[in-house]
């Protein structure tokens, strides 16, 4: 297997058709272009598909169109345009329709700027459309990882049917590094698309929807919605534990770009002595909260820093999950500016410097 | 039925038991019946995928017994883009209002069109928002009374109503576009016909297809059923000109 | 002799039938069906041409048109 | 070495880029890890553009990088935006055609090349890129002359011609910039 | 000031003309189209305008041109409607437009049904659109304060240029009440529109903006829109505690028609001396944390039950509010179904038969 | 200058001093002039907002001393209504380009036009999305190489170019629309002629005014400034064609 | 009386929500506390409608009514669907002219009323809503008769004709009602 | 006598006036301006006729014509 230099987004668009996506449905924005750049050229080579599409709008249901029956299909896109797929992914989940998204995170909000960003946190996490559902999400740090989980998103989508979201910060996509494609690709069984819209000769029609007049049915489908984002919680959190032990004073928690950065401060700081653990969330839905949990309360942790591209997003699924029992710290840059490596770390000396924080009684 | 008659006219096979939701006298049942003669005419329903509206014809999966998807509201040629990009042997056809095509979807039904999407649209055209109690629509008549233009709709303030048929034949990727109505026999029939040459156009894969039938709301509009239809044939027909449009032959010879 | 059959359970008495008959055989029955319309029937049998035009303009599919032997085509459909 | 950085910075259209993926496929055909980063920004059309490599034995973290041992810079803006950000016991190759500024640093090695004219009077005004690369592995060592070499071969193989040149230029600058740092010119 | 029985789509409709708003762009979705169509009737009379839009996309912003000149302008619309308004709302957010957007939920995901819901509470309080950006979010219990917070919506997003949003369950657009309207308006003084596109004769270029290329402006305006969130958080929070005493062995938290029927049940179980109180946010964003923490701590008080028209939404940050401090138990339907009073006194003796439930460790 | 030499062409006033942040030789610069110099010669720069687009014009807010409105992708034709619609005695103008317009925002520019919206919209057509890096837009020509059509648009895919002032033009409300270039002198000439005009109607509370105007993209088309109008007239022109499509006179007679 | 409910059920049509209004109207004038909650779903075209309409001295909590006190049913579905609903010990008035159905419910007072021919013969078919509503208030007295009247006049008094005819059925039926509830018919 | 004054702040070196001059009077100039461009500059002063065109064409508003007397109008702009 040979490491081929590419740049992040090129490496997601050929991540992707080697998963088997061929079908690619997009609208230019910056940082993202070159997927759909990269997928003009490579597209016709393997018989796939690229449509253009006049909006975001029309680029989110072209996708349950796609993948209804049976394809996998995907778009890319960054964060306003994810904005104006909301309606649309809201769909895909109450419809259990497999689409694959890859948003590569700009600062915000509004037009904001074409700088990486981490300020779509709420966004992918907490539903940025109407009603009840969960969107899967994985985050990458290097570009290994985002031809991985682009892969896997996949086979998630498929495995649980439901829409399914690459998180990366334009870093990420702007950058090269060496990638592998595995030479042998498999995954594990999934169930059969018995639900997919191929023409129903010799069989019963199927119907692809997300209206239940009946309140009693619309409720069966958010009963059943629930049951699955459970079914997610148990089996698919995913994390990164980056030395952590139990001499550790500062519990970092950070992923994407940010988590690497993350990864050189501790290593600089590890050089003198002083050890901090980094808890890298990949999966950012469902979230390694009880892991968190479990870390934080360890006895020689003083506090919890999470540092993001944002003004502050995940830190309150932190502080939530840290329920009180450790101070949780929080350091941000936003609009496109990235924390450096000093900046987290002088952070980090300030809180060990602190005389010893009580836990606030209330987070205000 | 007597032992030796012979059924002449026949509900379609292809509509189940069930009864529709639609207002007596609503003209959707007499589209969907024509969609579903012309589907079981032509052998396609084992590989047609219907993609219903949102509108008062968001159920009509449970009438036209094919595969189908429910878009979103006006989305419904982004979903038959995706859909007969990805399954190009499928027959895939949207049935869409006025107020999904001509208004939020606008810009998903014009770049379709442009595109050269090779689906077909049934487009049906009743001058007014149904499903959610009679707002007013593009299409709305100049001076209609509807819940949203109380003193009938102003042309000043709201412009003139839009001519789909009109507009998407006014671009230059070749399509099929007709405009029927279906206020007497005669233009059923001839209505039907459209219908069916619009899938044909599907089947050999030629050009995108649209037909656009004047339709009619007697509960929104607030009139008979017997009314409506003469209110399509008397209102509407003058502004809406039936006729075929543009065929990807007209254009060939262009 | 052509005739038709209005199936009850579909007919919503919307009357577009009883309208449009040429030989003005279809009325509406007092009676009230089960989804509480009156529906259409046929009070002159023997005057049906069988010409299919009650059946086209239905919008319910409530009317089968049968025929056994002669019987007029107003339209090819 | 465990990890080395290097930014190189020009006027859009200089091949500041490409000389980075240049130094990227070195890395990796020496089994490193790489990491290659550009500007991406709102610089204006017509403004400077940078990209810096990292090469590592380790992996690679930080993808922000701020103080980069060397830089290789091609223009003046550059010169002036890039000079002061250089590690202290860095490398500078300096694109002398272009760059007379001069800095108060001396903490650092600069090593002056003259890559327009060793472009132009290769044949290939083009090749100042590859001018500027060659000086700074002849001053960095970071990969080997011949890695670099066998990767222009890889990317250049069928257009003969570009390639020789290409090579020539190559050679000629690393030889320049070994030399210089030999000397310990301007240390 | 007379007493008249309206519908709550036309109370709040009305409501809005008499805060100013006479300028309102909609577009027709069960269950508030009866806004438009008494707008419609209406605005004629005051002098206003009313544009039914082509969508919802179109409303956001046609939303934002008509703020910008300083005039007070509005939507109303339901769930799916707001999600494709949610890059216009994350730019008003952005760009400081103070606009008005009432959202009477329905049941979702996707199209859903039509019935009422309290599904879009992940949307409106974290923000649907991309960025770091908060919505001030009202909620109302009856038609009486459905009028006052919507004239309350126009005053504070004047007062912090941000969009404001109130949100009801489509049973309060359906139902009537009698409603009472101010007789003489007068609202706490207003920083003057000195931003508003009004032509710049006599003046300097204005430009209402939501592009920052310079990260470091970019980050700027980050920075002062969390700086007006804190500014929120310190003066805006609202609710009601509805016979909250030291004898409650229930903290309940519940919002709109869920609370009322939370009422009905505290009501009746005070009669059966089980002493329960009920602590109703008013405002979403900002949330009243604080005040739920100073509750739940209260040494009766067995568990903090939330009760929502959802599959769980708010409970997220009454939890993260409790800080594990007590047993946070959540009971919700969905789909148009609306929790009974006899199934909420159901769960709440449910809780009080438990065998003192310990605190979890996590939460799960 | 000379003591007694006169300025026959000046920079507008209504430019500031900013240098632009075009590429050289982008038309985008000679249309932002030909707007400034329109609103000065009619008085109207105090009382003017913009609605600046996404795409390579959106910093136009620091060129023109107007008031301006940033808006979102596609969208400006709903915050001109927005904001005409509120405040009638403002005029009111887009500026947008063809992915801007044509792709995402289709919908927003049709209804505004059908609605007869009293703002002018100046359209910038070059073929293709600048700001992104030069992928396709719907107005890209037959064949022409692109980020995202490597091997030059495919009709048979793609469809052929929308033709906007054409599309518009064919909807029943009234509105002055006409299409003009920037290739040489003498089509400036006649395009600022035209630019005036549009902005007259609003003026004058007549209508909906749009002029398209065939503009360049020397970066992505990879070519000089000079070879891009010399494409602009080769390629361009025939396919659209230069003129006055729609005038509200015209209309009336009707 | 703190809080009394009452469910009005029947074909579109038959005026089962302007009864439900006009008896909140009532409540208003009496200075009580209202709340009227239509059935607002998904109902087929052509299905039953239906509104409750709460009247209380005290602040009305839970809109989900869905035991309530009285119920006034206009058809046979409605029959069906909200008899088994009424509070034990409440009271059903039921339009006879419609409605044959019976009940197995002891527990509650059930009134018929001819709500039809009362409409028919006082000259007005449409009145069925007023005679419903008639009967409730002789049945339940949760509101004055006199109030009622007075709200009537309020909103119909301009059409003297169509006023006069609803009083008309107004007053029988209730009077009708409040024998019944006098004799103890069916109780 | 005609004259234009090419502001080389503004001018971006597109070479457009160069090509559209009637006169051909002007070129490109050796010089980078501090943007880095070469710009315009007019060689041959008396032979402007002040037509205006150059500053019709140029894209960046870098050009005044000026005038004092006699000059051609080709465009009525
Ligand atoms: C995003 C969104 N906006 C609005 C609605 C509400 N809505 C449902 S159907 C409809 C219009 C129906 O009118 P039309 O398309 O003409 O169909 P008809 O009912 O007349 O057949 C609207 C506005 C919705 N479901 N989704
Ligand atoms: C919702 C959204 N989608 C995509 C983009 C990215 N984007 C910015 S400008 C642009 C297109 C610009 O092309 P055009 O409108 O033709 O203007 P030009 O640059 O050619 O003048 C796009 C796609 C965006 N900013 N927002
Ligand atoms: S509301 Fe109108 S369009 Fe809808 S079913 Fe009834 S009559 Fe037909
Ligand atoms: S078939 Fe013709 S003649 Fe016979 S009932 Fe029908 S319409 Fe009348
Ligand atoms: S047309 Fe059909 S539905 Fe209408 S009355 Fe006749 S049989 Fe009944
Ligand atoms: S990219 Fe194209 S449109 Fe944009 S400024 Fe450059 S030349 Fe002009
Ligand atoms: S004014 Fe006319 S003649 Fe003079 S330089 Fe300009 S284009 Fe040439
Ligand atoms: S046209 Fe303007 S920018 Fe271009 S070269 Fe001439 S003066 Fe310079
Ligand atoms: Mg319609
Ligand atoms: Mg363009």
């Amino acid at each position: 297997m040979s490491r081929i230099l590419m740049k992040g987004n090129e490496a997601i668009a050929e991540a992707a058709i080697r998963a088997g996506a061929v079908y690619y449905f997009a609208y230019p924005i910056t940082p993202q272009s070159e997927v759909g750049e990269y997928m003009s050229r490579r597209l016709p080579e393997v018989g796939g598909v690229f449509v253009q599409a006049e909006s975001e709008v029309a680029v989110g249901n072209m996708l349950m169109g796609a993948v209804a029956s049976g394809k996998r299909a995907f778009t890319s896109s960054s964060s306003p345009g994810i904005s104006l797929m909301q309606e649309a992914i809201s769909t895909m989940a109450a419809a259990r329709l497999p689409v694959v998204l890859i948003n590569i995170m700009r600062g915000g909000p509004g037009i904001g700027g074409i700088l990486p960003s981490q300020a779509d946190y709420f966004q992918s996490t907490k539903g940025g459309g109407h009603g009840d559902y969960r969107v899967l999400v994985l985050a990458p740090s290097t570009l290994q990882e985002s031809v991985d989980l682009t892969m896997l998103a996949f086979h998630l989508a498929d495995k649980y049917c439901n829409p399914t979201m690459v998180v990366a910060d334009g870093m990420i996509g702007q950058m090269m590094e060496p990638v592998q494609f595995p030479e042998d690709y498999k995954e594990e069984p999934l169930p059969p698309k018995d639900w997919a819209t191929t023409g129903c000769r010799g069989r019963a029609p199927r119907i692809i929807k997300s209206l239940f007049l009946d309140p009693a049915m619309l409720e069966t489908n958010n009963v059943m919605l629930a049951e699955k984002y459970k079914l997610m919680k148990q089996n698919e959190v995913r994390f990164e534990a980056y030395k952590i032990n139990p001499q550790n004073r500062i519990l970092l928690v950070a992923y994407g770009t940010m988590a690497r950065i993350c990864q050189t401060v501790i290593d600089e700081l590890a050089e003198e002595n002083i050890s901090i653990g980094l808890l890298r969330p990949i999966t950012l839905f469902p979230f390694p909260g009880k892991e968190i949990f479990a870390e934080a309360v360890k006895p020689n942790i003083k506090a919890v820093l999470t540092v993001e591209m944002s003004m502050g997003q995940m830190v309150e699924d932190v502080e939530a999950a840290v329920q009180g029992r450790k101070p949780v710290e929080f350091y941000g840059r936003t609009g496109g500016i990235v924390p450096t490596p000093e900046e987290v770390r002088d952070y980090i000396l300030k809180i060990l410097a602190k005389k010893t924080p009580a836990v606030k009684s209330w987070k205000g | 039925m007597n032992e030796n008659a012979q059924a002449v006219f026949n509900r379609p096979q292809l509509f189940g038991e069930a009864v529709t939701h639609y207002c007596p006298g609503c003209a959707h049942g007499i589209i969907h019946r024509m969609v579903a003669e012309v589907l079981e005419e032509l052998g396609i329903e084992g590989r047609t995928v219907g993609i219903a509206p949102v509108g008062c014809a968001v159920l009509i999966y449970n009438y036209i017994q094919t595969d189908f998807i429910e878009a979103l509201h006006g989305r419904a040629p982004a979903f038959a883009t995706g859909l007969k990009r990805v399954s190009p042997d499928l027959i895939v056809f949207t049935y869409q209002g006025d107020g999904d095509l001509a208004s939020i979807g606008t810009n998903e039904i014009i770049h379709a069109a442009n595109r050269g999407e090779k689906f077909t649209t049934i487009f049906v055209n009743n001058a007014i928002y149904g499903m959610t109690g009679g707002q007013m629509a593009p299409t709305t008549m100049p001076g209609q009374i509807t819940a949203t233009s109380p003193h009938g709709r102003n042309v000043k303030e709201c412009g003139y109503p839009i001519r789909i048929a009109e507009l998407l034949s006014s671009l230059r990727t070749p399509a099929y576009i007709e405009r029927v109505a279906v206020y007497n026999p005669q233009n059923i029939v001839r209505a039907k016909r459209a219908i069916r040459k619009a899938f044909q156009y599907q089947i050999e894969g030629r050009c995108f297809s649209l037909v656009e039938v004047l339709s009619t709301c007697p509960t929104n509009w607030g009139m008979t059923p017997q009314e409506s239809l003469k209110w399509q044939e008397t209102t509407m027909l003058p502004y809406y000109p039936l006729g075929c449009f543009k065929t990807p032959e007209g254009e060939v010879k262009e | 002799m052509p005739g038709v059959i209005i199936d009850k359970g579909y007919c919503k008495g919307c009357e577009l039938c009883v309208k449009s008959c040429p030989q003005q055989i279809l009325s509406m029955s007092k009676e009230i069906t089960n989804r509480g319309y009156f529906s259409a029937q046929l009070h002159d049998p023997s005057r049906c041409i069988g010409c299919r035009i009650c059946a086209l303009v239905c919008p319910d599919g409530a009317i089968t048109v049968v025929s056994h032997g002669q019987r007029y085509e107003l339209y090819d459909y | 070495m465990s990890q080395y950085e290097v930014t190189f910075a020009g006027f859009g259209g200089q091949g500041v880029m490409v000389a980075g993926q240049l130094l990227s496929y070195s890395g990796i055909a020496e089994d490193k890890n790489v990491l290659w980063i550009p500007s991406y920004g709102p610089e204006m059309r017509g403004g400077t553009a940078y990209c810096t490599v990292v090469i590592s034995d380790k992996r690679i973290g930080s993808p922000i990088i701020n103080n980069p041992q060397a830089v290789c810079i091609f223009n003046p803006p550059s010169y002036e935006k890039f000079i002061p950000r250089v590690k202290a016991g860095g490398v500078a190759i300096v694109n002398s055609s272009l760059i007379t500024l001069e800095t108060d640093r001396t903490d650092i090695t600069e090593i002056r090349i003259p890559a327009n004219e060793l472009a132009i009077a290769s044949g290939n005004a083009k090749a100042v890129n590859i001018a500027m690369l060659g000086a700074f592995i002849g001053a960095s060592g970071v990969v080997a002359y011949e890695t670099v070499k066998k990767v222009l071969e890889g990317k250049l193989g069928k257009k003969k011609n570009v390639l020789e040149i290409n090579m020539r230029v190559l050679e000629q600058s690393c030889k320049l910039a070994a030399e210089s740092v030999r000397k310990g010119k301007r240390l």
